[in-house]
């Protein structure tokens, strides 16, 4: 091992701090230590992921008090799992933006590099943490890093962009902060592990109203519906790779937050049934605007978006198979949409408005990475033999264990409107003449960001012909998720409990 | 009709607020033996904090903290990065107009009394009440004050910047001194001293006046930079 | 007890008196100041309620900084509300 | 009803006006600015709701002073205030970025009214 798990975080603050300060000397290295700390993260979280699978449920304490009385960090197969996928496409991100604004402001750069860095830092403590109100404070990192990082352009929509998602943010973590006051004041704690096991002395309407606040405080960054009202306009204003780093890390975080929150901390008979409730509208809603998007970025955040709604209505069928298919989703959208949202802001290059008109032939001049769009749209729309098949399929089977045909019905129309859309853009993009009064102008794309293209194709591929290779951790991370009793006892080890 | 249709959200919401918190079984339901008990047992017997407030902000929930002061890290960071123009040229302070005697010597008296103030509350921050934030948010106001009081009084932003970085690593490093030297990040690993000293509660005063140096950085620099912003 | 009961009272008045005035007012710099003033009661009500700590960050934070840095914003874009009267921007 | 029960109502009732109020700021109003000046209030008034959970009757601030180590049973509950501590700082940094972004809106727009600035969709 290289470290614990509060090196996940203590280690990029530190760096955070360090940055400013020898950015005066040594200007490269802006670049330079963002890229190594997240690779530090990746091969810790991965060395750590590694090393519970062996030996169990690890948790730390902090400051040295035990589990309900200080904060504590769980690294678990589910947490470790989540945390090794975010750093490691944190470091993508960073790969794909190395050269980003090379010809430009030092300052800049400085503080996108440091505000991605956040980023990706409180996304890991979300998942990573064992206390509400410490999710709380990383929530909002990870809240003031998306905002700054959406107005990043100075152009005329990003301010909008990122106002929106502002009021949105706080108004829900205003929420949060409801929630865990009425938590506090009935439970007297904060720590999860202990929650989770007093929640029965909750009267069960308090439970109710609290649940409801904590829905909507996490529902942001979770992007469901209808709170999801500036993700399409965060990622079509943000930088490219902002866009990537939103949909393949924050929500991630986001959805983790409220899974756990439903799983563990809510012991409600039925909470289940609002999960497919709110996945099912947020699915629906997402797809069909997606339909009818003219722009790029615009239609892959809604689809984005309904892959989240898909991720909850597997969630909420409770089951195994259920977990294990919404498990197998989030990691494939994790891996697919960054392809997406970075070959398609290499296509639209330094255009402002990224109407899917504007890549019309494109395929002819940047071949490669039109290949690699297609791949991605072909993976994320389910087609076999890519990794998003297996997803979807797993989907289908949990869906049909229940003998949900309602889903099922559901699930294979959204399939196809996916279809449609993605094919919509395929079409123009590798069956039109390029024609050099509507598309962009072709650019060699960097090098950097090809290999990080290139690795993000080739984890498809990998899956999508040897899903074998993560199916196993994928199972343990649903039993971890679905084992409370086991949580709660890992947690609070020495079995004490402060509530008599 | 859009009013009406918030009216109604917000009466329903109401509603709701007030059947959690208005309601007798609110209060009767409380479990009162939750933490609390335990973190003023502890602060006295084991960390000899007189301030219960100060160990929890530092101690047992530092982690919080550590967040905290990221967060207004990054606030500052946003604030220099959404007001960024091309053609940086530092402007003209937004102060209409020049102060009048009274108002620029009432400032240069009161200013070393805030910065004063300020120092005392954060080096007191474990004995009495306030603490690093409450410390470096009154230095801030006296900055504050100076900045608007004299058109010409400037700071440079490298030395803000500086003193904000090395609070900041100086804390991350004290919470990894922690990890070696006691078992868990931001232990408290000195001597804990004698109840009510100036020299009590080991790391935690430590702690506290780095924050209090972060925070008021911090601080002037976010209201330094949005004092020159012209509309 | 009752001067206790007396001051918090009048806190709380004040409280939702300044949160009314500061909906309504169009013109935004008395906004400001009645948020001002919100916290300043805020400050005095934690007094009250046992939280020195709380109190002293609110009066640094809300009474001063939150309202400076409101006055700055309001004093580079508008000051009303309504913006009929551009004009008498300042 | 006792005293403690008065406290206690009025506190949450104010808190709770005070959320609902910068609500229906942050809801209707037009102007940017008053928006923010919603939020706000919001904060304001969960940040009241926080101490109010903390609060004990006839409790004492939770400092021991020499000779008082055995007032526990008095303090009131300090995590409530730790919490809002931290709150309020985080409060203080959303603040300062929304109104930067104002600035930044007023920069492109010119003007603070929510239905002029808005060319992106909801």
């Amino acid at each position: 091992m290289v470290g614990t798990p509060v090196f996940l975080i203590a280690i990029p603050l530190l760096a955070a701090f360090l940055i400013p300060l020898i950015g005066m000397i040594w200007k490269e290295s802006v670049r330079i230590i963002p890229g190594l700390v997240l690779a530090y993260m990746t091969v810790l979280s991965a060395s750590l992921y590694l090393f519970i699978l062996e030996n169990g449920t690890y948790v730390e304490t902090i400051a040295g008090w035990q589990a309900p009385w200080g904060i504590d960090l769980v690294f678990s197969p589910l947490t470790g799992l989540l945390a090794t996928i975010m750093t490691f496409m944190g470091f993508i991100v960073w790969l794909y933006s190395y050269r980003f604004k090379s010809n430009v402001e030092f300052e800049a750069a400085k503080k996108y590099f440091i505000f991605l860095m956040l980023l990706v830092a409180g996304s890991v403590g979300i998942v990573i943490t064992g206390d509400i109100f410490n999710q709380f404070v990383f929530i909002e990192i990870v809240g003031i890093s998306a905002y700054a990082l959406t107005a990043f352009y100075t152009g005329r929509n990003s301010a909008e962009a990122a106002f929106k998602y502002l009021i949105m943010g706080s108004l829900s973590a205003s929420a949060l902060l409801i929630a865990i006051i009425i938590v506090y004041a009935q439970l007297g704690t904060l720590n999860m592990a202990e929650i989770a096991a007093n929640i029965d002395q909750m009267n069960v309407h308090y439970r109710i109203i609290a649940m409801i606040f904590f829905i909507i405080g996490i529902g942001v960054e979770a992007e469901i519906f209808p709170l999801n009202g500036w993700a399409p306009d965060a990622y079509t204003e943000a930088p490219g790779p902002v866009g990537g780093a939103f949909s393949g890390i924050v929500v991630k975080a986001g959805i983790y937050a409220m899974v756990r929150m439903m799983f563990t901390l809510f012991d409600i008979s039925g909470p289940m049934k609002i999960l497919i409730v709110i996945g099912l509208v947020t699915l629906i809603v997402a797809e069909t605007s997606a339909l009818r998007q003219e722009k790029l970025k615009r239609m892959l955040a809604y689809s984005s978006i309904g892959q989240m709604g898909l991720v909850l209505v597997a969630f909420g069928m409770g089951t195994k198979a259920g977990v294990f298919a919404a498990l197998f989703l989030m990691l494939n959208h994790a891996i697919i949409k960054p392809l997406l949202f970075l070959s398609g802001s290499f296509l639209t290059f330094n255009t402002t408005e990224k109407y899917i008109s504007q890549i019309t032939g494109m395929a002819k001049k940047m071949p490669v990475v039109s290949v690699l769009f297609a791949l991605g749209a072909l993976a994320i729309s389910g087609l076999p033999p890519f990794s998003g098949f297996w997803s979807k399929l797993s989907v289908l089977t949990a869906a049909a264990d229940e003998n949900l045909m309602l889903i099922i019905a559901l699930v294979l129309i959204i399939s196809v409107i996916e279809i449609v859309y993605y094919f919509r853009v395929i079409n123009r993009l590798f069956f039109f003449e390029y024609d050099e009064s509507v598309s962009v102008k072709p650019h060699k794309p960097g090098f950097n960001g090809m290999i990080a293209l290139f690795i993000l194709a080739g984890l498809i591929l990998l899956i999508g012909f040897y899903p074998a290779s993560v199916t196993g951790y994928l199972d343990l991370a649903a039993d971890d998720l679905l084992n409370t009793h086991q949580y709660i006892d890992k947690v609070l080890q020495l079995g004490q409990s402060i509530i008599q | 009709m859009k009013k009406a249709i918030v009216i109604f959200f917000l009466a329903v919401f109401g509603y709701f607020m007030a059947i959690t918190f208005l309601s007798p079984e609110f209060e009767a339901d409380r479990n009162r033996n939750g933490v609390k008990d335990f973190y003023l047992e502890k602060t006295v017997s084991d960390l000899k904090t007189a301030n219960t407030v100060t160990a929890i902000v530092v101690n047992f929930r530092g982690f919080d903290t550590l967040g905290e002061v990221t967060v207004l890290f990054l606030a500052a960071t946003a604030l220099g990065s959404i007001l960024f123009k091309k053609r940086h040229h530092i402007g003209e302070r937004t102060v209409l107009y020049p102060a009048s005697t009274i108002v620029g010597s009432g400032a240069k008296l009161i200013f070393p009394a805030i910065i004063l103030l300020g120092a005392y509350v954060f080096i007191h921050g474990h004995l009495t009440p306030g603490g690093g934030f409450q410390g470096g948010t009154i230095i801030a106001t006296g900055f504050l004050l100076m900045l608007i009081s004299y058109r010409n009084f400037s700071i440079s932003h490298n030395i803000l910047s500086v003193i904000e970085s090395l609070a900041g690593i100086l804390f991350v490093v004290f919470g990894f001194m922690g990890l070696i030297y006691g078992g868990s990040f931001l232990e408290n690993f000195m001597g804990t001293g004698i109840l009510n000293d100036l020299f009590s509660g080991g790391v935690i005063p430590v702690i506290y006046i780095l924050v209090g140096f972060k925070v008021a950085a911090e601080l002037t620099g976010l209201i330094y930079t949005i004092l020159h912003e012209k509309g | 007890m009752e001067y206790l009961l007396f001051t918090i009272g009048f806190l709380l008045l004040v409280l939702i008196g300044a949160a009314l005035y500061a909906v309504y007012q169009k013109d935004l710099l008395y906004a400001v100041i009645a948020t001002g003033v919100i916290s300043l009661a805020l400050t005095g009500l934690f007094l009250v309620l046992q939280a020195p700590d709380v109190a002293l960050t609110e009066a640094a934070i809300g009474v001063a900084l939150t309202t400076i840095i409101f006055i700055i914003t309001i004093r580079n874009t508008v000051r009303f509300e309504d913006e009929k009267d551009k004009k008498m921007k300042h | 009803m006792d005293t403690a029960e008065l406290i206690r109502l009025g506190v949450y009732g104010t808190s709770i006006l005070l959320i609902l109020i910068g609500l229906y700021a942050v809801l209707t109003k037009k102007s940017l600015i008053k928006i923010i000046i919603g939020l706000s209030i919001i904060d304001g008034g969960i940040h009241l709701l926080l101490i109010g959970i903390g609060y004990v009757k006839g409790g004492t601030a939770p400092i021991f002073s020499p000779g008082s180590e055995d007032a526990v049973a008095r303090m009131v509950d300090p995590v409530p205030q730790a919490l809002v501590l931290t709150a309020i700082v985080i409060g203080f940094g959303v603040t300062a970025v929304a109104l930067s972004l104002i600035i930044r809106l007023y920069r492109h727009h010119n003007t603070l009214n929510i239905d002029e600035i808005k060319n992106l969709k909801w």
